[in-house]
């Protein structure tokens, strides 16, 4: 592999590069720029350490949805005139003390033990039992469910806490700024084009999941960002908040999830265990839940507020 | 007859990287915003396009090669919407300096 | 010792799924239903909790639950031991009294209102979140939990949409959010060094090497600015003060809770033997200046929740002057332990009903300005006498909760030879005489003053009773704070 | 030094420069695009462990893959709660200021 040392070298100097000019950037713009290209050089990185799953959840979230949302947020934002930067001394103390946690970081990475604790083993070994392909999968779904578990309650919690932000007089409204319907041009195009594409795109991410790189996560994430461009070209509008339908999708995932888990105290060895036999369907059942619910998330985390009552 | 394919391969991909660090030049080089896009989309559309080709002989199976073309054409429709857009707000705001 | 699921292992799931599922269930159902769903459910999670701490009292052992039948490390664990069992309890009692003292605030009647959906899900996941964290084995899974409490917190800072206290709202957010990522690192760093991240596990296998250490660095950096340790308190007289009164209770004495007892875990836990060097000292330190510093803030404060507030950032102090008391041995040790988790559950008692005796207050004046109190003794007696039965537990004068942990503390210091944090605990506890008779007087002085809102005796006796009981816990006798031993990592 | 051990100097690297601009950064969007960049490097550094525990026919270590997909998601949910604080502030301080209520 004579080449992969120069992707590598060539990751190794860019990261820190494109961070820097993201932090360092006078304006705002260019700054977000540089993150999305920054979120879309680390799924490389992800590639070359061997993890394809996390790859695309970078590219998906990390980059992709979160670039969306701050370049959403910059527009509607009125920059205050730049404030003066701080004094000389706070910045020469901030540098030093984070130039201290660097090395402290660099020396410990250094000083790992050879060779390195891993589960790799244990999760070859007992990835049978879970009837599952993807030891990432396994992971997500059976030996850690209790991560992804709370991790889709806060994505709910998230939901509520940008609806509680607001005005009193907009609740039930629909959330999020309303955009206007782009009529021609080529954003409505491919706001028609792409989201038959993505969808598809989405639905087969998730459904490999459990076998090839992919999951609920990712395949979520890609239904959002179709929604979310729809939403943008003025295409589609979000349901009013009291809409009961709205809400029973945000729940579905976790509350299936939950059920699951408590229903295994009756059909398997106890709390969050697959009755034996059904493992696989099992996990395919919440996978699907947890991908809508994880898609409709995103979209109203990426949205906002409602910040008008919708006329009845 | 492989010998052939590799050499089509690398003159291929050796094409596309052409175009896409004439295309990078461009962006770093020329003076605004509309003739920095010019110079993008060229990278695009001709420097994806022969690298897609390129690689079209290695792709292994049919499917394998509808899904390397299929990347090319949304890299295709996704670059020109945004074009669109980015010439949009260039030409609303004047002349960039 | 193996980890495998215990006898009663089985009560955790429910720990969790039963607030977990009431805010799924309360979000779903919304308007009038979100809080009547909240109350039933904390009133059967009131039980849980008392199930739970009699099945650890009784087993003599933590509580262990493995989920899905996937043993760590590859799997994660659920333990509830002594401290896990008190704390469940003491938040099950906090939350109970909220939303008692809320039902009426929140009703939602006339239609869904965006602050009683918000309030009553969100109390509902900060629940959920308190029993996530109080029963975590495994240190990314606490990272999670820690999250979920971060989340469901910071939008009940500024459930009133003003200006000001969304900017406390966004401050607060901004301290948790970088307090929680290096915690993170430090995992990362624990992680790459040992290959599992469950506690009990690594309990055995820590050693004091280069990754270690700066993993423990950077993690107890992290929960000191979430638990909001002077001198990283900025963030919390803002938020704690703008919130409502019934958040404002639940932020106080519970929620910066979580993060101290995450320090323990990591310090006592999972490394025991950073217990002896000099870094309890400073941890110590810390709190020394936080109780003479937030104590003389809270003198000087115009407004009485601001006043309150500053007492929490005081009484946070407190909890860390176990830290060089507890690396004693034998009978030291267990008394440095019972005295600061003693005092976590005392102060919890007694500051959720001064923050809900002080939005009382602030109700029926109409503002809560100190210099204009006079009258309020009058108005709300009870909520006065409430208020200055918290203040009792908060000096540490017999017979209050408060009292006996402080006693414990003091004993531990000079058992230990340490005279200068008993100095600290005798200073501390002048300054806060002086702060809670500010109020007293200030209230206590004129005639009735004139209500502008009718408060219920109803909501008034929660907050009485909330207080008493931070008192009555002086009364129990020392043998049955056993309960806080049981299942202890530490050496 | 392996690959694996280079790419945990840059994950170090990126946490430093993360946190300088999480420190200094004086505007809030600026400050909540220094913690996705600290959050990438605390992210890379579970890859890296991830990678040295490659074994058992896997290119890394499955656990630590996991945790990341966990973390980035619960990291976006952190940004996106930020975010709109920012804008709803925005907008609170760009209303009337409704006279002094009495607060409860």
């Amino acid at each position: 592999m004579s080449g992969a040392w120069l992707l590598d070298g060539v990751l190794l100097l860019a990261v820190p590069a494109i961070a820097l000019a993201s932090l360092l950037s006078r304006r705002v713009l260019p700054a977000l720029a540089a993150f999305v290209a920054y979120g879309l050089l680390l799924a490389l990185v992800w590639m070359r350490l061997g993890a394809p799953d996390v790859a695309l959840t970078e590219a998906a979230v990390g980059g992709g949805v979160t670039g969306v949302l701050l370049i959403g947020a910059a527009a509607r934002l009125l920059m205050p005139a730049a404030a003066a930067p701080p004094g000389w001394p706070l910045r020469l103390l901030t540098a030093l003390l984070c130039l201290g946690v660097t090395a402290g970081l660099a020396v410990a990475v250094l000083a790992l033990p050879e060779p390195a604790p891993t589960l790799a083993p244990q999760a070859a070994e007992q990835l049978a039992a879970t009837q599952l392909g993807n030891p990432v999968a396994g992971v997500l779904l059976a030996f850690r469910a209790i991560d992804t578990l709370l991790e889709a309650v806060v994505l709910v919690i998230a939901v509520i806490g940008i609806w509680g932000m607001a005005p009193d007089g907009a609740w039930g409204g629909r959330p999020g700024p309303v955009q206007p319907r782009l009529a021609d041009g080529s954003v409505a195009l491919l706001a028609m084009l792409l989201p038959p594409v993505g969808i598809v795109f989405g639905i087969y991410l998730a459904w490999v999941g459990a076998d090839a790189p992919g999951g609920a996560f990712q395949g979520g994430s890609i239904l959002a960002a179709m929604w979310i461009l729809a939403w943008l070209a003025g295409l589609v509008r979000p349901p009013r908040i009291d809409s009961l339908a709205l809400r029973l999708l945000v729940v579905a995932g976790p509350a299936l999830f939950m059920l699951v888990g408590l229903a295994g105290f009756v059909v398997a060895d106890g709390f969050m265990a697959y009755p034996a036999a059904w493992t696989k369907p099992v996990i395919l059942l919440v996978e699907a839940a947890l991908t809508l619910s994880i898609a409709v998330a995103l979209c109203l985390l990426v949205a906002g507020w409602p910040m008008r009552r919708a006329r009845a | 007859m492989s010998v052939m394919l590799d050499l089509f391969s690398v003159l291929a991909v050796l094409g596309g990287c052409f175009f896409f660090v004439a295309g990078t030049l461009g962006l770093l080089r020329f003076p605004d915003t509309l003739s920095r896009l010019h110079a993008l989309t060229k990278a695009d559309n001709l420097g994806l396009g022969l690298i897609v080709l390129g690689l079209l002989p290695r792709a292994g199976s049919v499917l394998g090669g509808l899904k390397l073309v299929l990347a090319w054409a949304l890299v295709l429709l996704a670059g020109a919407a945004v074009s669109q857009v980015i010439a949009r707000l260039a030409g609303r705001e004047g002349p960039a300096p | 010792m193996m980890l495998g699921t215990t006898p009663g292992g089985g009560l955790l799931a429910f720990a969790l799924a039963l607030p977990v599922l009431a805010m799924l269930l309360a979000f779903v159902a919304g308007g009038r239903q979100a809080g009547r769903i909240a109350l039933v459910a904390l009133l059967a999670g009131l039980v849980l909790s008392l199930a739970i701490a009699t099945s650890v009292l009784r087993g003599g052992d933590a509580l262990v639950l493995i989920l899905g039948g996937w043993a760590p490390p590859l799997g994660v664990a659920l333990r509830a031991d002594g401290i896990s069992a008190v704390m469940l309890l003491t938040t099950s009692v906090v939350m109970v009294g909220t939303a008692l003292f809320a039902f009426t605030s929140y009703s939602g009647r006339g239609g869904e209102s965006r602050a009683s959906l918000v309030f009553w899900t969100l109390l509902l996941g900060l629940w959920g979140a308190m029993n996530a964290v109080l029963l975590g084995n495994d240190l990314f899974n606490l990272y999670v939990a820690l999250e979920l409490l971060t989340f469901a917190a910071m939008p009940l800072v500024c459930l009133d949409g003003r200006a000001e206290t969304l900017a406390a709202a966004l401050r607060y957010l901004f301290f948790a959010l970088l307090g929680s990522l290096l915690y993170l690192l430090g995992v990362a760093l624990l992680y790459g060094a040992y290959g599992t991240l469950d506690i009990v596990l690594l309990s055995r296998l820590a050693r004091a090497d280069a990754p270690t250490l700066v993993a423990a660095a950077l993690m107890t950096a992290g929960l000191l600015a979430k638990t909001a340790l002077f001198p990283l308190h900025l963030w919390l007289p803002g938020a704690h003060a703008g919130a409502p009164a019934a958040a404002s209770a639940v932020l106080s004495a519970l929620v910066v809770k979580a993060p101290f007892f995450l320090v323990l875990r990591l310090w006592f836990g999972v490394m025991p033997e950073l217990t002896t060097g000099p870094a309890p000292q400073i941890l110590a330190g810390l709190g020394a200046l936080a109780i003479l510093f937030g104590s003389a803030l809270a003198l000087r404060q115009a407004r009485l929740k601001l006043l309150v507030a500053y007492s929490t950032v005081a009484q946070i102090g407190y909890l860390f002057l176990m830290f060089p008391l507890a690396g004693a041995a034998g009978a030291t040790l267990a008394g440095a332990w019972t005295g600061g988790m003693l005092q976590a559950v005392s102060h919890a008692l007694a500051k959720a009903a001064m923050f809900l005796g002080a939005g009382l207050i602030a109700e029926a004046l109409g503002h809560d300005r100190m210099r204009d109190l006079g009258g309020a003794a009058r108005l709300l007696p009870m909520t006065v006498v409430a208020f200055g039965l918290g203040g009792l537990s908060l000096m540490g004068l017999p017979p209050s909760g408060g009292f006996v942990a402080k006693w414990l503390l003091l004993n531990a210091a000079i058992e230990t030879q340490q005279w200068w944090w008993g100095l600290v605990l005798l200073s501390g506890g002048l300054l806060t005489g002086g702060y809670v008779f500010r109020v007293l007087s200030a209230s206590m002085a004129g005639p009735a003053a004139a209500a502008v809102a009718v408060v219920s005796p109803g909501r008034q006796a929660v907050v009485l009773v909330l207080a008493i009981l931070s008192v009555v816990l002086g009364l129990l006798p020392l043998a049955s704070f056993g309960l806080v031993q049981v299942g202890r990592l530490a050496p | 030094m392996s690959i694996a051990s280079a790419y945990g100097l840059l994950g170090a690297v990126l946490v430093g420069l993360g946190l300088y601009g999480v420190v200094l950064q004086a505007e809030p969007l600026r400050r909540i695009l220094a913690f996705n960049l600290l959050g990438g490097g605390i992210f890379l550094l579970f890859g890296v462990m991830a990678r040295r525990g490659a074994g058992a026919g896997f290119s890394g270590d499955p656990v630590p893959q996991a945790i990341v997909i966990t973390g980035i998601v619960v990291a976006f949910a952190a940004t996106a709660l930020a975010v709109h604080l920012l804008l709803r502030l925005q907008a609170a301080r760009d209303e009337p200021v409704p006279p002094e209520e009495p607060r409860a």
